[in-house]
């Protein structure tokens, strides 16, 4: 039955698209998405062992193979063979179904991101509508509207983290799942806000579109409202993935595990691999919009070679890429540090601290980056030589000034209210609040 | 579970049937078809699940098959939008309804009476003949676009090729009262929804929890004293830390 | 594309789902059950409008979004609605103590 | 008020943790810490006992991880685990002469023994055998403090883990037995103190005349296993 639901879907395929586009689906398929980015993530954990390890004075994993390596090899053998339990009272199938959803949103998000420079053809530049030599992304897929399709696929995560928390029939099951999707329900608006500066000044919604623009004109990271939009973006990300310090969902010491609390064998594994594929694909998201891609740091270098031959096209991927995953990675490894330094926080905290300080920064910061798209951007736009030294240091300098305004107002702000409501919950409750109030604590750094 | 295998049979039928008799027609009429019965099925299955959450899966997978019909008609900035408003916020807060309501696993079921149905279904299959009535009388509507030779227009080639920045641009220029109409509509509803969703009382009461008369969440007499004891956390003293 | 695929088809299906949204918003007792019913409707409006967007024949001067600006802000209604019935919903399951919408008879008379 | 200094400065913390330990002792990468067999070996590595071992105070940075079934840090003289029975090397005589007053202080009552008889059915001032159920020995020590011909003493090994724990976790006198010469390379100060010396004196000199006494009464040499 299944085999030949797959012959249709091949007749189909082969039948819609010309032979060679059907090789590089099959490449992306079988190659990258079930081979390739499988194995990446399961170093990834390896990695994150090896630093988490080192950040406390330990070695890591040494046992299996040098340094450790197949220590993630043995673990999925280990989850392989161990038994499939399913509680007595569980709904079965959607039991079954909630990992592959959240597996299914981490790989789906994968498909748009642009891992190299592709090769480099005419098209309409999105903001003037001239045409000019454009890069076209070494991806499975360009997407004309390739942001919101990311939005939009991330936010099927939360809807199998649901379905896993209820389908267990287990309260701690349950509370983990409520929280964690409050929780990215919440983050996924800072999330998206802070890629809406991004689309403004790319004037476009396609990821390779938008690093063809940071190739251009340096990268977004770089300028004031970028660099706020980057930390914020980075933040909610790691909301949106629950990782620490935001790992409300699977908090071991509250909830014993959380929404994957009655998952054992490969089910469990499917969520370990969809958390941390999702933290690679945010990764590789947040290089794609902020960091230029696989763009090599102040160099316009493999641009102008691109287009000719496809040997030389070829070599000049592989060189992006490989700046790509080092951008990915140390991403990565800024995941392990934070994991490594903060606790986890409150449910009501990390509620307030989306709602009352990431959500009006980000809305600041959209106002102050289209000061900088009118300063920097749409004056030269459509000239070749970009904007000048003057005109640029005057934009830096202007929403500089405004992003430290911003930031130093938004968390006084947020500093009043959390005082405010510490106050009318002392008098409305007549007593002195069990749990010390954070601000008296005395800080020591 | 029958549902669903239902759903995967038809889709294999269809399958099978496009194979057998649609061959000429291109493949993208087979393709119609087993999106289109799915997505039936699935809302036929959103209508008949008696287990709410059952309900409720349905319906997004139903979501998703129609996203994919839009994307069938080179719609696929809308699809996107389908996929992210409707599954990612839509369904959520249905879930979250659901949990709210219900029991807490949110699986009671609830009992179907032929009585309430049959009229019911009378009346549906009534609408759906007079409707298919109505669209078969059209001859025009039956021919493919590639039969009826329409005329191409450049600007809605255009338009489908970029479709975001055509649309953003057009809710600024053309269609800016009804846009503007709708952020409205979104904020009155975040508000609405906010205030009816407050604990009662919460809202215009003082500290006593009483509500005040004429409230915007005022209950019935005979209602209000249990409502108000229970949900109005910060008038519980076992809440109140010693 | 989808060129090849006529619009009665499409009509049909949204019919379909319509009168299926129909019955259910007929015979579901739970308020939320009618909601989602009430969603299958939008959605089969929605895919009506845009079948006749693309498929059926423009007329001349005619802006061509239209039929796109009209799905969008119907999938922008759908939201609002949703997100003020699940409000309403969680008012009546408060005041009444049950999800049935039999039950939220006080304006019966 | 601080504006977040105080989570950059944490993190400044962690991270300055994590590049120490890639600096201090850089060159031992490839070096077992604890000491053991050595991974690469270029250099002769030290005598078993003798590696160095990096004992961690407030002030240790970088790794001082130990690879335990490869290396072990060395255990203090006092630690104890089980009881064992100690053998003379230079006539293989126990100094135990089965007066069960271990077996009656024992708090868990895990210690029994059967008194050997001579050929004529009179009590020997040896045990025959002696048994301790080590799952249910709880380590205190008291029987070896109670010992008054010091023949029970505490021993250091703490590997016990074994595949089968109804017969083999009894240990009976084969298992118990450890020769006086392996306990003095354990407990080299408890063994040369003044207080050891006179008691080995006393004891082996009383177990002479006891010895002597009951040979003369039965007229044979009981054996010994």
């Amino acid at each position: 039955m299944n085999g030949l639901w797959v012959s249709i879907v091949a007749m189909k395929m082969a039948a819609l698209s010309e032979p060679v586009p059907w090789v590089a689906w099959f490449l992306w398929l079988f190659v990258g998405f079930a081979g390739l980015f499988p194995l990446l993530v399961a170093y990834i954990v390896w990695g994150e062992r090896k630093v988490a390890a080192r950040f406390q004075d330990r070695i890591g994993p040494n046992r299996v193979g040098p340094f450790g390596l197949l220590q993630s090899i043995a673990d999925l053998v280990k989850l392989l063979f161990k038994e499939d339990f399913t509680p007595a009272r569980a709904d079965f199938l959607i039991h079954a179904l909630a990992p592959v959803l959240m597996l299914i949103s981490a790989m789906l998000s994968l498909a748009v991101i642009p891992f190299g420079f592709g090769s480099v053809s005419m098209r309409n530049d999105p903001v003037t509508g001239v045409l000019r030599p454009t890069l076209t992304g070494f991806s499975a897929v360009d997407l004309p509207s390739g942001v919101p399709y990311l939005i939009a696929v991330s936010s099927i995560a939360s809807l199998g983290l649901f379905l896993a928390g209820w389908s267990s029939r287990n309260k701690y099951a349950l509370l983990g799942s409520m929280r964690s999707v409050a929780q990215m329900v919440s983050y996924e608006i800072p999330q998206v806000l802070a890629t809406v500066p991004i689309v403004l000044w790319s004037g476009t919604l396609s990821l390779t579109g938008i690093l063809d623009r940071q190739v251009e004109t340096g990268w977004y990271v770089l300028t004031p409202p970028g660099f706020m939009a980057f930390v914020i973006f980075m933040i909610s990300s790691f909301a949106e993935v629950n990782r620490a310090p935001f790992d409300l969902p699977e908090a071991e010491s509250e909830l014993i595990a959380g929404f994957h609390l009655e998952y054992s064998s490969m089910r469990f594994g499917l969520f370990f691999l969809a958390e941390y594929m999702s933290m690679f694909a945010v990764c590789c998201i947040c290089t794609t919009l902020f960091l230029g891609g696989g763009a090599i740091p102040f160099l316009a270098f493999p641009r102008g070679l691109l287009g000719g031959y496809v040997v030389v096209d070829l070599f000049l991927n592989l060189i992006t890429i490989l700046v790509f995953s080092l951008k990915v990675g140390l991403l990565i490894f800024l995941f392990f540090w934070v994991r490594a330094t903060l606790p986890r926080m409150r449910v009501d905290r990390l509620m307030a601290f989306a709602w009352k300080l990431l959500i009006p920064l980000c809305l600041v910061n959209l106002l102050i980056a289209a000061i900088w798209f009118e300063i920097v951007i749409r004056p030269v736009a459509g000239r070749p030589d970009g904007p000048g030294f003057l005109q640029w240091w005057i934009g830096f300098g202007v929403t500089a000034l405004l992003e430290v305004l911003a930031f130093f107002g938004a968390v006084w702000l947020y500093r009043q209210d959390s005082e405010h409501s510490l106050k009318t919950w002392r008098s409305s409750t007549g007593s002195k609040p069990s749990i010390i109030a954070w601000r008296s604590v005395p800080t020591k750094v | 579970m029958l549902l669903l295998m239902l759903v995967s049979a038809g889709m294999l039928v269809a399958g099978l049937w496009e194979i057998l008799i649609f061959r000429e027609f291109g493949p993208m009429r087979g393709v119609f078809v087993q999106i289109a019965g799915a997505a039936v099925l699935c809302a036929v299955g959103t209508v008949l699940a008696r287990n709410l959450i059952h309900s409720a899966l349905y319906l997004v997978a139903f979501f998703f098959l129609v996203a994919c019909l839009f994307i069938m008609l080179e719609a696929e900035f809308l699809a996107v939008m389908q996929v992210l408003v409707f599954i990612g916020a839509v369904a959520i807060l249905l879930m979250f309804g659901i949990m709210l309501t219900q029991d807490v696993q949110g699986d009671q079921v609830e009992a179907h009476s032929v009585l309430r149905r049959l009229p019911a279904a009378i009346v549906a299959i009534g609408l759906f003949v007079m409707l298919a009535v109505a669209v078969q009388q059209r001859p025009d509507f039956s021919k493919a676009r590639t039969e009826r030779a329409a005329p191409s227009v450049a600007a809605r080639e255009r338009v489908l090729n970029q479709m975001p920045q055509e649309l953003g641009l057009d809710l600024m220029q053309r269609w800016c009262l009804p846009f503007e109409l709708v952020g409205l509509l979104l904020t009155a509803s975040l508000v609405g929804a906010v205030a009816l969703a407050q604990p009662v009382g919460s809202l215009s009461a003082g500290s006593d929890g009483t509500p005040s008369p004429g409230s915007l969440t005022e209950t019935p007499e005979h209602l209000s004293r249990e409502v108000a004891g229970g949900t109005h956390s910060s008038s519980r003293p076992d809440l109140v830390s010693p | 594309m989808s060129q090849d695929v006529p619009l009665n088809w499409y009509l049909i299906v949204a019919a379909c789902v319509f009168v299926i949204g129909l019955f259910g918003v007929m015979t579901r007792r739970n308020p939320i059950a009618v909601l989602m019913s009430i969603e299958l409707m939008l959605n089969a409006s929605n895919l009506n409008i845009l079948a006749f967007w693309r498929l059926g024949t423009p007329n001349p001067g005619e802006a061509p979004l239209t039929g796109v600006v009209f799905t969008a802000l119907v999938i922008a209604v759908a939201a609002a609605e949703v997100a003020v019935g699940i409000a309403l919903i969680l008012v009546c399951y408060r005041v009444w103590k049950s999800a049935d919408v039999d039950r939220y008879d006080s304006m019966l008379g | 008020m601080a504006f977040g200094r105080g989570l950059v400065v944490g993190h400044l913390v962690t991270l300055r943790r994590f590049v120490r330990t890639f600096m201090v002792g850089a060159g031992r990468t490839w070096q077992r810490r604890g000491g053991g067999p050595q991974r690469v070996d270029f250099f002769q590595s030290p005598e078993r006992g003798l590696e160095p071992v990096i004992e961690q105070t407030d002030e240790t940075e970088g790794i001082f991880t130990v690879e335990y079934p490869d290396e072990r840090l060395k255990v203090h003289e006092r630690f104890r685990v089980l009881p064992v029975l100690v053998y003379d090397d230079a006539d293989g005589g126990i100094r135990c002469t089965s007066c069960n007053i271990c077996a009656k202080v024992c708090p868990p009552q895990c210690i029994w023994m059967t008194h050997a008889q001579g050929p004529d059915g009179n009590p020997v001032p040896v045990p025959e055998d002696f048994f301790i159920d080590m799952d249910v020995c709880m380590n205190c020590g008291l029987c070896a403090e109670y010992c008054p011909f010091d023949a029970i003493k505490m021993d250091q090994n703490f590997e016990l883990a074994n595949y089968e724990r109804h017969q083999s976790h009894i240990f009976s006198m084969q298992d118990l037995l450890v020769s006086s010469g392996y306990y003095a390379e354990t407990h080299p100060e408890a063994w040369m103190s003044a207080d050891e010396q006179s008691e080995r004196a006393k004891a082996s000199k009383k177990k002479n005349q006891r010895l002597q006494k009951a040979l003369s009464s039965s007229g044979d040499v009981p054996r010994l296993d």
